[in-house]
């Protein structure tokens, strides 16, 4: 039982942060070198520990803090499906970070709370308790807040205050729930459910619901998700960060643990919420689209697609059946890759040729072709077009939806497939069959900003080709879903 | 042993050390005081984590007649916690309360007075004797009366007057009660007390010490002295008044009830002084959000932490400190008390630093101040995440262990007073954060030393540390408690 | 008896003081009422000690001890009355200084 | 036995001339008349209270202490009786409140 | 017979105390303060308790007072605007005959008196007077941090002033006509305080008297001086002022931490040396209750005559 290992992760990306805090802003080589030192350190430790796990190793660090208290480190498949994410994703955002800020000002303490918030993730992750999971939880919310209010201006410091005005009673309600659960079930740890028999059905409900609101501000569902079209004020990274790896993959993440390791998924489908709750991550699916529809800005419709792509994974967990959970639990990751590429390519645009409108993107393709070959490959992987990873996730989520026993779930998919479809295609039909404007500038001259953004893409594309192979994502969710849920 | 007499006498020794030289050595002397004194309190907190509580009887003399002082796991805790503040008001008021910057006299009182509310809040920890804790609260208001006088304004002291006035009605409620239970019982030693039968006049001499205590401890109603007080005293004077002087009636109170006279807490009263402290937590929380000051914000914040510690008479007073979860209430409590007590006095020492870099401490002058000043910035970001009672922090810890114990009694309004208090908590905090935190710096700011920005940062990390590390703390707070903790919760 | 009686005049003093400190504005005579507060229980006090055939010598340890803590607290508290009236021109606290 | 009568005797005189001293400070029209009263009637009261107790004495002692504290209390009273005149000679102020 | 000399002492101090909370003009009250001070050391020499009358009469009403006269006065030349008139205040009467009720009924509810018996423990100590045994001994402690108590607010009156004025001379200018009746006072009167106050303080080992009770006396005797313009006030700077100030509770403090070093245990006295050591102990407090009670009484430093 090596304790030692999950704990060099979190210290992998803990001690750059505690770092780069004091390092003076001109030291820009010292500070790139921790940071992408830090995401190979973790990416190594990662890779070691998935080849020790599949040999049977298990790892497990606790550290108590008070009775009843103990933050406990243990890694599970399901973490290190999320960690793996997080780390691939963090490593190329760090690069893509640096290219993107160059010189800026306040460079040591942006990537200090950068990494400290990959630190929270991993955290997160990694935790084995319900208490654990709430301090890195929270530790997400406070170190993200510096990261949208980066550049301190009056949009930004709104969007912070607009995202901590959800992120604090959410969390309020989350230790609510978890103290309520606990004061009945004792300390509940992540290795076996705990027995809820000691409550009666409708406190446990009501502790559901709270749970739901508390991962749900994170997991955008809808009436919880306003923060996010508003943090688009942050700088490209930042909301790449967020929206693909971080903060709304912990919520979802938040979500899967709620549902199958606090309750399992047998109390739920006998309390009867797991179907409100699919309905409104049905809802939040059709709502974000429609949204996303009506959005100018590039940045605002990615960011009301994300808060409809998170709802299949919570859609997926909430359909108790296995299929729907493989559909979900691998939407995890395609989701991840797919949005990170089009926030990447996002902020290319930004960048290089001051496009944030829509309507600018005519003839894109052609003066950035790189760019818009990966913008337009994670727009169709989002649309679901068949060789790719979004039509993987849909058609698991369809197969779980029947399994399960709720046709609608078709119903949603296919109203959400087209959506998806119309407010995506435009923007490839702008790109490469429009015209571009006179006066329209952009260049591809920053390799370091592209590149990340091609490898995503192609990981996007490859995960989508050999999903049949058993290291592939889809393979690996349903080990998860075997080992860990069994039908 | 000697750990605790030197807990006790160095204190007040280093302050008539620093009147009689003359004013040049103070200032060494004083320091030099106030590191043997931290010295010897955490070899103190050693000795009693290892060998149980240390008891001193003064003069030699047995209890009945002579003054009996015990340092048990919980005054350690308090003793520490009070050496680590004072150390960092020493530090940051070297810089502060300079001849140069503050003027002759200011530069002449600060210290000894420092020492001797340090000493007077030492001997109130560990006193077990009822008129020995009235001179002990005596001598704490004094000196903290003249610390709020120290910065010589009108309202100054129109605030020092009226702490005044509460302080003394305050101490003379608690001389009736001490009177009728020495009347009553003939002996005044807490330990005593509690062996002896009740007399028919305890209820009425535990109801007059309590609400002299709750004027002292500027509880609900009787807390309108405090913040104009606090906001208006020198920034290192008022970081002590607020992290450390109610703490010390506070403490008094928890003797009362749960070691003197536990048989006499009857539910209604235990009910009532929990919705005072819940009362509290609102009104404080409300006010801090109307204030445009960040030291009356941060006043009116103490007046609703203090609320919270109040939440621990119903979960662990009277017939309830037998349950199962009486324990952790009473150590939630206990580490509110020392994790608010390091963050309020590193939020004061930040402002007191914004008031030295660009002279005032309105919010709009405040602005963009982060950006000249990174170090206190995240020093007050550290400490707000405490008193917010946000994880990893002290404050959280203290959070979780009284809501667990809420609801394990079955009252769970007090978990929704916690979690409301720790909404409003970030409520109120935010708006100074945001304002150190924007670009737009309207004001010239005018250099501070990085060593004087370090120090509240220090206490801001010890606060969050208290969080991480809480497992040794909670042990230490078991030590001599009336019932030691039941494991587990 | 005469325990008795000065037991009660003890007992009115701190009435009459809590009284004086409630009602009067004017901080002179306040930490007047103080002093008769704290005189009163001391009064209390004593004729509580005095009760045993010998005159138990411990409340007036006591005793001596709270004069000399109350004649402290009124000079400073005085102290603070005058630098008042010398900065501000009052004799009252200030939110008191038009009774409602 | 004639110990007590002379207490009693003295005593009384003593209580006399306090009571004429009250009457003259209640009676007389302006300060310095009531001075006058004050320190003479009230001093001599004192001196023979402080005799007839002389009497009671069992000690050179208790004597010299009531001598002692006769003697203070007409030095008190004369410097005491001079300054308030002096004080009443410049103008009186108005009495507040 | 002594039961009515008692109620006619208790209702004289019933209505002075009354006329001192209502009565008409603040000078009037403050009078009738002093007044209730003395006559409550009557009650005390009633009571039997001779060292608290004695500290009643020499703290309570002289220094308390003189320090209310003296501030009545100067409130009086600073043309301070008059306090408002104010009517009954039913919620103040109703709370004061609450206290006041429910202390007589406590009264009457006290069980039999336990007092603790000095008398196996009082010959350890050396001392003759019980109320001194307990005060320099068995509550060794309490009388420490009393003293201390009496230098805080010391300390906090010098707080007050201006820092203009930090460097002045204490207290407001005296000017005694130099020939005058209070000038040959100021010099007649010392020497015999002098005498009386060291006197009680010899005797409080052993009948009435005391540290506290000898330094107030002594306290007066400079306090006359000074304002009789024989005794210069004392500057914050002067190094001797300070010292004496400090000179009580250090030589307390410092016997207390010998003890320890000795091996006994805190304000340890051990009886063989307990009687010499609590007498230097005594002289040594009661130059500093002399010194601090003088220069808190005249206040703190001050230059110019209040000007606002």
């Amino acid at each position: 039982m090596n304790a030692a290992l999950p704990v060099l992760i979190l210290l992998s990306s803990l001690v750059p942060a505690g770092v780069t805090f004091f390092l003076a802003q001109d030291s820009h080589t010292l500070r790139n070198t921790l940071n992408l030192g830090g995401a190979v350190v973790k990416l190594g430790l990662i890779i070691w520990m998935l080849f020790a796990v599949a040999g049977g190793a298990s790892y497990e660090a606790s550290l108590p803090l008070a009775p009843g208290l103990v933050m406990l480190l243990r890694v599970d498949a399901l973490a290190l499906l999320f960690i793996s994410l997080s780390a691939t994703l963090w490593f190329l955002t760090t690069i893509y970070a640096i290219a993107y800020f160059g010189t800026k000002a306040e460079l040591s303490r942006f990537f200090g709370f950068f990494s400290l918030c990959v630190a929270a993730t991993t955290g997160l992750a990694l935790s084995g308790s319900l208490i654990s999971f709430f301090i890195f939880f929270e530790l997400l919310t406070l170190s993200t807040w510096p990261l949208v209010a980066h550049k301190q201006d009056k949009p930004s410091l709104s969007a912070a205050r607009v995202y901590l005005a959800y992120a604090l009673p959410g969390s309020a309600a989350l230790l609510w729930a978890i103290i309520w659960l606990e004061s009945a079930t004792g300390p509940v740890l992540f290795t076996e459910p705990p027995d809820l028999s000691a409550l009666d059905p409708g406190a446990l409900r009501g502790i559901f619901a709270l749970f739901i609101i508390g991962v749900g501000v994170k997991a955008a569902l809808v009436p919880l998700h306003g923060w996010l079209p508003a943090d688009m004020a942050a700088p490209a990274p930042v909301s790449a960060l967020l929206h693909a790896v971080a903060v709304v993959k912990a919520g979802a993440f938040g979500v899967v643990r709620v549902i199958y390791d606090v309750f399992g998924a047998s109390n739920v489908a006998a309390l009867g919420v797991g179907e409100p709750l699919a309905i409104l991550a049905s809802v939040t699916i059709v709502w974000g689209s429609v949204r996303a529809l009506q959005q100018d800005e590039i940045k605002k419709r990615l960011a009301f697609s994300t808060v409809s792509q998170v709802s299949y994974i919570v859609l997926g967990a909430a359909l108790a059946s296995p299929l729907a959970m493989i559909g979900g639990l691998v939407h995890l990751i395609h989701q991840g890759l797919m949005k990170i590429t089009m926030f990447f390519c996002a902020g290319i645009y930004d960048e290089r040729a001051g496009v944030r409108k829509i309507t600018e993107l005519n003839g894109m393709g052609a003066r950035m072709p790189w760019t818009s070959v990966c913008f337009s490959l994670g727009a169709m992987g989002m649309i679901g077009l068949p060789p790719l990873a979004g039509f993987v996730s849909k058609f698991y989520l369809g197969l779980g939806g029947l399994e399960a026993g709720a046709p609608w779930v078709l119903g949603v998919l296919v109203a959400s497939t087209l959506l998806n479809a119309a407010y995506f295609l435009p923007l490839l039909y702008r790109l490469w069959f429009l015209p571009a404007a006179e006066d329209a500038r952009g260049d591809e001259r920053a390799p370091a900003l592209v590149v990340p953004a091609v490898v995503t893409a192609t990981a996007a594309l490859g995960v989508g080709l050999l999903a049949a192979s058993p290291i592939s994502p889809l393979g690996w969710a349903t080990l998860i879903v075997a080992r860990e849920y069994g039908p | 042993m000697t750990a605790l007499v030197i807990v006790l006498a160095l204190p007040l020794a280093g302050a008539l050390a620093v009147i009689a030289l003359p004013v040049r050595a103070a200032v060494p002397v004083a320091l030099s005081a106030t590191a043997l004194t931290a010295l010897s309190a955490l070899v103190l907190a050693a000795s009693v984590w290892q060998g149980g509580p240390v008891t001193l009887m003064v003069g030699g003399w047995q209890p009945p007649l002579g003054i009996a002082l015990q340092a048990d796991g919980l005054a350690a805790a308090l003793i520490v916690m009070s050496a680590l503040v004072v150390g960092a008001v020493a530090m940051a008021a070297w810089f502060e309360m300079a001849a140069a910057r503050a003027g002759p006299r200011a530069a002449f009182g600060f210290w000894p007075l420092m020492l001797l509310l340090w000493g007077a809040l030492n001997a109130v920890y560990v006193s077990r004797d009822l008129f020995n804790l009235y001179v002990g609260l005596e001598l704490l208001s004094l000196a903290a009366v003249a610390l709020v006088a120290i910065s010589g304004t009108a309202q100054a002291l129109v605030a020092a007057l009226r702490y005044m006035i509460f302080a003394l009605a305050g101490s003379l409620l608690y001389l009736a009660g001490v009177v009728l239970v020495y009347a009553g019982h003939g002996t005044l030693d807490i330990g005593l007390l509690s062996a002896r039968s009740p007399a028919p006049g305890d209820a009425l001499a535990l109801g007059l010490m309590t609400a002299g205590l709750l004027a002292k401890t500027a509880l609900f109603p009787f807390h309108v002295w405090l913040p104009p007080a606090h906001a208006s005293a020198p920034a290192p004077a008022s970081a002590l008044l607020s992290a450390l002087v109610p703490k010390a009636s506070f403490l008094i109170l928890i003797r009362l009830w749960f070691e003197a006279m536990p048989e006499l807490a009857s539910t209604a009263a235990l009910l009532m002084l929990a919705g005072l402290g819940a009362i509290a937590v609102i009104w404080g929380g409300v006010l801090a959000l109307v204030q445009s000051r960040l030291k009356l914000i941060v006043a009116y914040s103490t007046v609703a932490q203090l609320g919270y510690m109040f939440l621990v008479f119903p979960l662990a007073g009277g017939d309830g400190s037998a349950q199962p979860w009486a324990a952790g209430a009473w150590t939630g409590a206990m580490f509110q008390a020392l994790s608010h007590g390091l963050a309020k006095a590193a939020m004061f020492l930040v402002a007191g630093i914004c008031i030295a870099a660009v002279g005032s401490d309105r919010l709009g002058d405040l602005r963009g101040l982060a950006r000249a000043l990174p170090m206190t910035g995240f020093a007050f970001a550290l400490a707000a995440i405490t008193l917010m009672g946000l994880p990893p922090s002290g404050g959280f810890t203290a959070k979780y262990l009284l809501m667990t114990s809420a609801f394990a009694a079955g009252q769970w309004p007090w978990a929704l007073v916690l979690a409301g208090g720790g909404l409003l908590a970030a409520a109120y905090l935010y708006r100074p954060l945001a304002a150190l935190f924007t670009r737009d710096a309207r004001l010239p700011v005018h250099p501070v030393a990085r060593a004087w920005q370090g120090v509240p940062l220090a206490l801001a990390a010890l606060a969050v540390l208290l969080g991480l590390l809480s497992a040794a703390p909670f042990d230490l707070l078991q030590i001599g408690r009336p019932e030691p903790a039941v494991e587990g919760l | 008896m005469s325990l008795t009686v000065f037991a009660m005049t003890g007992a009115s003093l701190v009435g009459l003081g809590i009284y004086g400190l409630l009602a009067l504005p004017q901080l002179l005579r306040r930490i007047i009422s103080f002093n008769l507060i704290g005189s009163g229980l001391f009064l209390f006090l004593g004729a509580a000690g005095a009760r045993g055939e010998a005159v138990d010598a411990v409340p007036q340890a006591l005793i001596i001890t709270g004069i000399v803590v109350a004649l402290a607290a009124s000079a400073l508290a005085v102290g603070l009355v005058v630098a008042l009236a010398r900065r501000s021109g009052l004799v009252v606290l200030p939110d008191e200084a038009n009774p409602r | 036995m004639v110990t007590d009568l002379a207490t009693y005797a003295l005593t009384g005189l003593g209580l006399v001339f306090f009571w004429a001293g009250t009457i003259g400070l209640i009676r007389f029209p302006d300060t310095f008349s009531r001075l006058h009263a004050l320190t003479k009637a009230d001093n001599l009261g004192l001196g023979f209270i402080a005799l007839g107790l002389a009497f009671q004495a069992d000690g050179w002692a208790t004597l010299a202490m009531l001598a002692l504290i006769w003697m203070l209390a007409l030095l008190a009273a004369g410097t005491v009786a001079q300054l308030v005149a002096r004080a009443a000679l410049s103008p009186p102020e108005e009495d507040e409140e | 017979m002594s039961l009515a000399l008692d109620l006619a002492l208790c209702g004289l101090i019933l209505c002075v105390a009354l006329g001192a909370v209502v009565g008409r003009g603040v000078f009037r009250s403050v009078i009738f303060f002093i007044t209730y001070g003395l006559l409550l050391a009557i009650g005390w020499a009633r009571l039997g308790a001779k060292d608290v009358a004695l500290a009643e009469a020499a703290i309570g009403a002289g220094l308390t007072g003189v320090l209310l006269l003296t501030a009545h006065g100067r409130l009086r030349r600073m043309s301070v605007e008059r306090a408002p008139r104010v009517g009954p205040n039913p919620m103040a009467a109703t709370t004061g005959i609450a206290v006041a009720l429910a202390l007589g009924w406590a009264w009457f509810a006290l069980p039999a008196p336990t007092a603790p018996d000095l008398a196996a423990a009082l010959p350890l100590t050396g001392m003759g007077n019980p109320v001194t045994g307990v005060l320099l001994h068995f509550r060794a402690w309490d009388t420490l941090l009393e003293s201390i108590v009496l230098l805080a607010a010391l300390l906090g009156v010098w707080m007050l002033a201006r820092d203009v004025d930090w460097h002045a001379p204490l207290g407001l200018r005296y000017h005694a006509r130099p020939g005058g009746v209070l000038a040959s006072f100021g010099r007649l009167l010392p020497p015999i305080g002098l005498s009386f106050g060291s006197y009680l303080v010899w005797a409080g080992a052993d009948g009435t008297g005391g540290a506290f009770q000898g330094g107030t006396v002594l306290a007066a005797v400079v306090l006359v001086a000074m304002m009789a313009g024989v005794l210069p006030p004392p500057r914050v700077a002067q190094g001797g002022l300070r010292a004496a100030l400090v000179v009580g509770p250090g030589v307390f403090l410092l016997s207390g931490l010998l003890a320890v070093a000795l091996g006994m245990g805190f304000l340890t006295l051990p009886p063989a040396v307990a009687k010499p050591a609590t007498l230097i102990i005594e002289v040594a407090l009661t130059v500093s209750i002399a010194v601090t009670l003088a220069v808190l009484v005249i206040g703190p430093p001050d230059d110019k005559e209040p000007v606002r």
